[in-house]
């Protein structure tokens, strides 16, 4: 029986242009679709984990002429927490046709959600090139669907993703032109040769981070990420945070773990480190300052992806040639709280922005001081941003603070504490931005601001969403240990 | 061979000062003429470098929809929305300055890595692979046999844009407007012209088993021809589900026959004796779709929200 | 430095200029030629790449034919939405879509 | 040690009826306070079930995976009970004075949810079996405190509010680091008597390391057991409402802290390796400097609320102190002070609640002649008052005199002077108060009938004979001091 991995990417795609034409039938194919996405994504991990990575070959021809898919611990996991939100997502979509912009948010979505899947399990470069495309593309779909006023923003998104994705295909190009194949793993027999390659995976890796740092916001590149996600409708906005930004995080991880590592991609990484320190820090100060809900919750978004770039410099030692097992050992742990904490931002944000959309959807506006008192209104919007900030810190029992505490160990193991810094300070600055808001919503209420009732679905998708992720990390060990299965 | 070298020199030059011009012009609609001059020399340059379906698709696609976009585009908007900044002299010599600074070093580590390449390239593999596969045309059987499953997600790609186009439009089942040019002479040559290019089309279409052409180059073609008989209303203009139908058909097609492979002899595999024919009729739908999908881009672009 | 070379070089310069003005120039329309120059420049690096060898290799001809029909379908798209943003610089009021 | 459920059927009494009084309305009282009353009772059946099982030296334990390779341990052993009881009796009472003092005021679904979800929080941490377990159910009280701590949504109280979490937050960063740190050096240890060999090699091998983390940890537990100079969030937390300061700040988050710095200091390092890092007489010192200044500083508060929260930051200390130096004798009488403190500390909070509720006052110069206007409350604040000054026979005594015993034997005779010292100074900020109620006039208008709402008058009353009936059962087998004793034979493997 044929693997069914590549049943991730064409069964949304198929439902999307079905979708497209007969509008009508959006809320229940996608939410069938997604339903059926989650339990097939379980049973993609349980695979995994149990006989390690799942190779596909594509068209009858094996790789290097043909396109292969893998899908090792790092892809299910990313396959996973996506089907997770996006089926939220669109249970929360389904309450309020204002949420979704305009009818077509169905197909846009779920062929979003092809794209990421393609992302998640391509094995061959120009493939995940592609695939990049179709999300950026999907995306910016998306976010026009905000109306007239989101068009500008989308249109900054679309210009810096599909740069970014050039940036990319350079660096695939390139690797293409010293090893002659597309794919990944036969470019690493290539690479390992004694040859100095040095000067070539550096370039490849600076171009490819620099266009993958670009199409996830990573400070300085991260301009166009608040306008395009506050900009979105309520029911994008979520995606876009959770899960978008997530594809081209995992070509970087993708890229990292892989290639081989000297003196030069070394210092690169650490520098990307830095950057990310200086992004959790600086991305959290502006939360700190928004006057928009939905702002907030963006700059929050800049704030994490400081955190995702950690990886980077702990990963780095145990790609190069005299790595000894404690290096490995690092670079396990790191792997595991990093995607730990991706998959708990991506709970956590994607409940965040829906309590943004509640409360939106019930006072018509998300500037914050309009929504004083939002506690007596809406208690199950207000208690989810509530326990959705306390899992983005990363405080305990959150699936994040098992992420936290699997890469605040990688960080003592390996000697470079200094990261420190930013994994602690960034917890109390997102726990900050969050009381701020919270101390709002708990204020005496000022009389005469109107507020329409939330449908009951919206509130009860955000709060089951963020008790999901305040409450995961006690029940991740199993989960954690598959996310580095066939990774290293 | 002096003369080919002063011909390949005169291209690259005339490439660059059309790429400076292009980039670094004031006027909206001066850049945008410019760039299209870009993509008429870069053909050229496909062509001399030995890519004829490259050169035939820029001409067709790049250079062609690209610069009927744009127009339709810029001729309705001369001023540019953006501030204008007087940024001095100075400031773009920088620019310039960087980028060609980045291009000399990228070039450095590029040409190193062409030295020391790897013995066996992956185009060298699909050459040998060429006899088992169902297509003669060597580009043909990658992009339909070998990795058929990034055009499949090319053509998810072109749909998406197009439906994410029209979705930006103002009312819930958005529907294509666009001003009609009656004018006789052009009604007429349009009348004379579309016939023969439909032919084009088909002949480019099942010329791309065995010789440069194929699904891309006649989806341009087939672009042009739905373009000039909607803006000279002899089509008239679907109504908005039609749109969405014909927007999604190329990209379900295909989808549809990835599923069906899967099921019989693995995804997207291709085998004789039906997998010529598989090809042209996939190819088919291909060209019907880009054409489509191309167009509702030009005509949301044209269309007032 | 042999002909192909030649070409990467013409290329990679093609691409530099074209990202380093996406990044700096502010009109919409102008970033959007920058982003397809700098596209043409990456296909341009790839199609120098395949003359290598003769026959030219046919996989990276495949690659820029499928770039090129994302680059014409994501310009499409971006000047959709410069004609949404224009026709929204008219009357849109500032901030953030309800 | 046998692997059971019974762990998960301590917190769950609590944990049920928190999820389900969230999705109460408001009006639906009679099902709240049943659920809320019929947990608490649980507990405290469980836990009483339990104590005589512990003493003979029976364990229970469940275990399951955190992370790869660290385990989530809750386990029931004699000091873990000892905490429970006290918190899930103290938690019964209160709920009674809570439902009276809420009577028919907005948003009580809310807080009784958080309110049982903060007693399933000090219930982990009591149950806490390796440092893990303990951060995570430490800092889970921060989180579902501070919906308590802002209940009444006033620009105060979220001020307050706001300072108890950058206090405890901040405090947390210290905690969880140094924890991560132990166990990545050590490996995932389990809380155990005398600390386990794994630490011992651990300090001899890398002193400076094992005192560097001991620091961090007990700078984390310092913020919420109100060490100076990281108490100042204790007083300002006072705005909340009086449930709310008698049980958390006077029982369930100060004595967490406490609890914490216990566990810490003979659970994790043992006694032994933490005198040989030599970093007890520093922490002796510095609860010390905290018990005097925390009376200083009560003689200058007029707020009665006030002048016992600055009397709470200076009593938790002494449980510290009772760590710090090493005698046995000085060990019982610091955990006995758990008891003893929680029980007369919670009395006087709730007579301050009454004193507000019934007349309004909340300044100590207001209370002239009260006595006669509600004899029943001052009777119960006079009594928990004396104890607090260590006036026999009241429980307060107890702890002081083996306190004072146990540093004698320690050899560190300037405890005792410590501890004179702020017995003096208890009496000085107390006895004014106790004056005021009986010796002077004051014209309070008559009592008509009772003189408050049985549902508050009953709990303080409660909680004030039972400080006398502690003080009188000492001698009991299952009663605090002896539990006490036998919680601190096993620290010091006597």
């Amino acid at each position: 029986m044929t693997s069914l991995l590549p049943a991730f990417v064409v069964v949304p795609a198929l439902v999307a242009t079905l979708v497209a034409m007969i509008p009508r039938i959006g809320a229940v194919a996608a939410g069938a679709t997604a339903l059926a996405g989650v339990v097939a994504a379980v049973a993609l991990t349980l695979r995994v984990s149990a006989d390690g990575p799942v190779d596909v070959a594509l068209g009858g021809w094996a790789e290097p002429v043909g396109i292969a898919l893998r899908a090792d611990g790092l892809s299910a996991a990313f396959v996973l927490f996506t089907a997770v939100v996006v089926l939220v997502v669109t249970v929360f979509a389904s309450g309020s046709s204002a949420a979704r912009g305009t009818p077509f948010f169905w197909a846009l979505s779920l062929a979003l959600w092809s794209g990421l899947n393609a992302v998640y399990v391509a094995a061959d470069l120009f493939n995940t090139y592609v695939a990049l495309e179709l999300v950026t593309v999907a995306a910016v779909g998306c976010v026009a669907l905000g109306g007239r006023s989101a068009a500008a923003p989308a249109l900054r998104y679309l210009l810096v993703a599909v740069a970014g994705s050039l940036w990319f295909l350079l660096a695939v190009g390139l690797l293409y032109a010293r090893t002659g194949t597309l794919s990944l793993r036969l470019a690493l027999d290539v690479l390992r040769d004694p040859t100095d390659d040095g000067a070539l995976v550096a370039t490849v890796l600076i171009l490819a981070t620099v266009g993958l740092a670009l199409k996830s916001a990573l400070v300085p590149l991260h301009a166009w990420l608040p306008p395009a996600h506050a900009g979105a409708p309520a029911a994008v906005s979520p995606l876009m945070s959770a899960v978008v930004i997530k594809a081209s995080i995992f070509v970087l991880y993708r890229l990292w773990t892989s290639l081989p590592a000297d003196a030069a991609t070394t210092s690169l990484a650490v520098l990307v480190g830095a950057v990310g320190s200086v992004a959790v820090l600086w991305g959290s100060l502006a939360a700190l300052r928004q006057a928009r809900l939905k702002r907030v919750v963006a700059y929050s978004t800049v704030a994490q992806v400081g955190y995702f770039v950690l990886l980077l410099p702990l990963v780095v030692p145990a790609l190069r040639p005299e790595a000894d097992d404690a290096a490995r050992a690092v670079a396990e742990l790191a792997v595991q709280g990093t995607v730990a904490m991706v998959a708990a931002h991506a709970l956590a944000k994607s409940a965040m922005f829906m309590a943004a959309g509640c409360l939106l959807h019930a006072r018509g506006t998300d500037e914050i001081a309009a929504l004083r008192g939002a506690v007596v209104t809406n208690p199950g919007a207000v208690l989810a941003f509530g326990v959705a900030g306390v899992a983005l810190a990363g405080l305990p029992p959150a699936l994040a603070f098992s992420g936290k505490w699997q890469l605040l160990t990688a960080v003592l193991e390996s000697g470079q504490w200094w990261w420190l810094i930013a994994l602690l300070g960034g917890g109390l600055l997102t726990a900050a931005y969050t009381v701020r808001v919270l101390a709002v919503f708990v204020a005496e209420r000022e009389t005469g601001t109107e507020n329409t009732p939330v449908p009951v679905r919206m509130t009860a998708a955000t709060l089951v969403t963020a008790v999901a992720a305040g409450i995961a990390g006690v029940a991740s060990a199993g989960w954690l240990a598959t996310t580095t299965v066939g990774v290293f | 061979m002096t003369a080919a070298v002063v011909l390949d020199a005169l291209l690259a030059a005339g490439v660059l000062v059309t790429a400076v011009v292009a980039l670094w012009h004031r006027e909206r609609a001066a850049s945008v003429t410019v760039f299209l001059g870009f993509g008429v020399l870069l053909t050229a340059i496909w062509a001399r470098l030995g890519a004829p379906d490259v050169a035939l698709a820029e001409a067709a696609l790049a250079a062609g929809v690209t610069g009927a976009l744009m127009t339709t585009v810029v001729a309705g908007r001369t001023r540019s929305t953006a501030p204008a900044s007087r940024s001095s002299r100075a400031v773009d010599v920088a620019e310039g300055a960087v980028a060609v600074g980045v291009g000399v070093a990228l070039t450095a580590v590029t040409v190193g890595a062409m030295r020391s390449a790897a013995p066996v390239l992956t185009g060298d593999v699909a050459t040998e692979a060429l006899p088992d596969s169902v297509v003669a045309h060597p580009v043909t059987a990658v992009l339909l046999d070998f990795r058929t499953y990034d055009t499949m997600l090319e053509i998810v790609v072109l749909a998406v844009a197009a439906l994410a186009a029209v979705s930006t439009l103002r009312d819930a089942a958005p529907a294509l407007s666009v001003p009609v040019d009656r004018r006789p002479v052009l009604t007429g040559a349009v009348a004379a012209l579309t016939p023969v290019l439909v032919v084009l089309a088909a002949w480019l279409l099942v010329a791309g088993s065995d010789r440069p052409g194929g699904a891309f180059q006649s989806g341009a073609v087939v672009t042009g021809i739905v373009l000039l008989t909607v803006l000279t209303g002899t089509l008239r203009l679907p109504s908005a589900r039609t749109t969405r139908l014909l927007l999604a058909v190329g990209s379900t097609v295909f989808l549809v026959v990835a599923l069906a492979t899967a099921l019989t002899t693995g995804w997207l595999t291709l085998e004789n004796p039906w997998g010529g024919t598989a090809v042209v009729a996939l190819e088919a739908v291909l060209a019907v779709s880009i054409g489509v999908c191309l167009a509702v881009l030009a005509l949301a672009g044209s269309t007032r929200a | 430095m042999t002909r192909p070379e030649w070409f990467v070089a013409l290329g990679l310069l093609v691409f530099a200029l074209g990202s380093v003005r996406l990044l700096f120039v502010r009109d919409t329309v102008t970033r959007l030629v920058a982003l397809n120059i700098a596209g043409a420049g990456v296909f341009l690096v790839l199609i120098a790449l395949a003359a290598r060898t003769d026959p030219p290799d046919p996989v990276l001809h495949a690659l820029v034919l499928t770039g090129i029909v994302i680059a014409v379908s994501v310009t499409g798209l971006g000047l959709v939405l410069i004609r949404r943003s224009d026709d929204g610089a008219d009357e849109s009021r500032d901030g953030d879509a309800p | 040690m046998s692997a059971s459920l019974i762990p998960f059927a301590v917190l769950a009494t609590s944990l049920i009826p928190a999820v389900v009084i969230f999705f109460l309305p408001d009006d639906a009282t009679r099902i709240r306070t049943t659920l809320n009353l019929g947990g608490a009772a649980a507990k405290v059946a469980l836990v009483a079930a339990l104590i005589p099982a512990a003493v003979d030296g029976e364990r229970f334990e469940w275990r399951s995976a955190f992370v790869p390779g660290v385990d989530l341990v809750l386990r029931v052993e004699p000091f873990a009970l000892y905490f429970l009881a006290l918190s899930s009796v103290l938690w019964l009472v209160t709920t009674i004075y809570a439902v009276g003092y809420f009577r028919d005021t907005p948003g009580r679904s809310r807080f009784f949810g958080f309110f049982s979800l903060c007693v399933v929080a000090t219930t982990g941490i009591a149950l806490a079996g390796n440092p893990v377990t303990f951060v995570i159910f430490y800092e889970l009280l921060t989180l579902v405190t501070y919906p308590l701590v802002v209940h009444e949504r006033s620009a105060a109280a979220i001020a307050g509010a706001r300072t108890y979490l950058v206090h405890t937050l901040i405090g947390g960063v210290p905690l969880l680091i140094g924890v991560v740190w132990l166990t990545e050096r050590v490996g995932s240890i389990d809380f155990a008597d005398r600390g386990s060999d794994a630490m011992t090699q651990f300090a001899a091998r890398e002193p400076v390391t094992a005192t560097a983390i001991f620091v961090l940890i007990l700078a984390g537990l310092a913020v919420k057991a109100a060490l100076i100079p990281v108490h100042g969030w204790l007083p300002r937390a006072m705005v909340a409402p009086a449930p709310v300061s008698a049980l958390l700040h006077a029982v369930a988050v100060v004595k967490a802290g406490v609890f914490g710095i216990v566990l810490l200091v003979d659970y994790t390092y043992g006694v032994d390796v933490a005198e040989r890092l030599g970093v007890l007489t520093p922490l002796a010192v510095l609860a010390s400097a905290t018990i005097v200044y925390g009376s200083v500083m009560a003689l200058r508060q007029d707020g009665i609320k006030a002048r016992l929260a600055y009397s709470t930051v200076s009593q938790v200390a002494y449980v510290t102190l009772g760590v710090a130096v090493v005698s046995a004798t000085a060990t019982t009488g610091g955990i006995a002070h758990i008891v003893n403190q929680g029980l007369m500390k919670i009395t006087m909070f709730f007579c301050a609640g009454l004193f507000a509720v019934v007349l309004g006052i909340t300044r100590i110069s207001d209370l002239d002649g009260v006595g006669r206007r509600m004899p029943v409350t001052s009777a119960a604040f006079t009594v928990a008052a004396v104890g607090m000054i260590g006036i026999p026979p009241m429980a307060g005594f107890l702890s002081k005199w083996y306190l004072a015993v146990g540093s004698v034997e320690a050899g560190q005779p300037w405890v005792l002077g410590v501890l004179v010292a702020s017995s003096l100074l208890n009496a000085a900020y107390f006895f004014p108060i106790v004056h005021r109620l009986w010796w002077k006039t004051g014209d309070h208008g008559r009592v008509a009938g009772i003189e408050a709402p049985p549902s508050l008058l009953v709990p303080a009353a409660v909680t004030a004979v039972a400080t006398v009936v502690v003080g009188l059962v000492a001698g009991w087998i299952y009663s605090p001091l002896n539990l006490a004793r036998i919680i601190t034979e096993g620290i010091y493997g006597l």
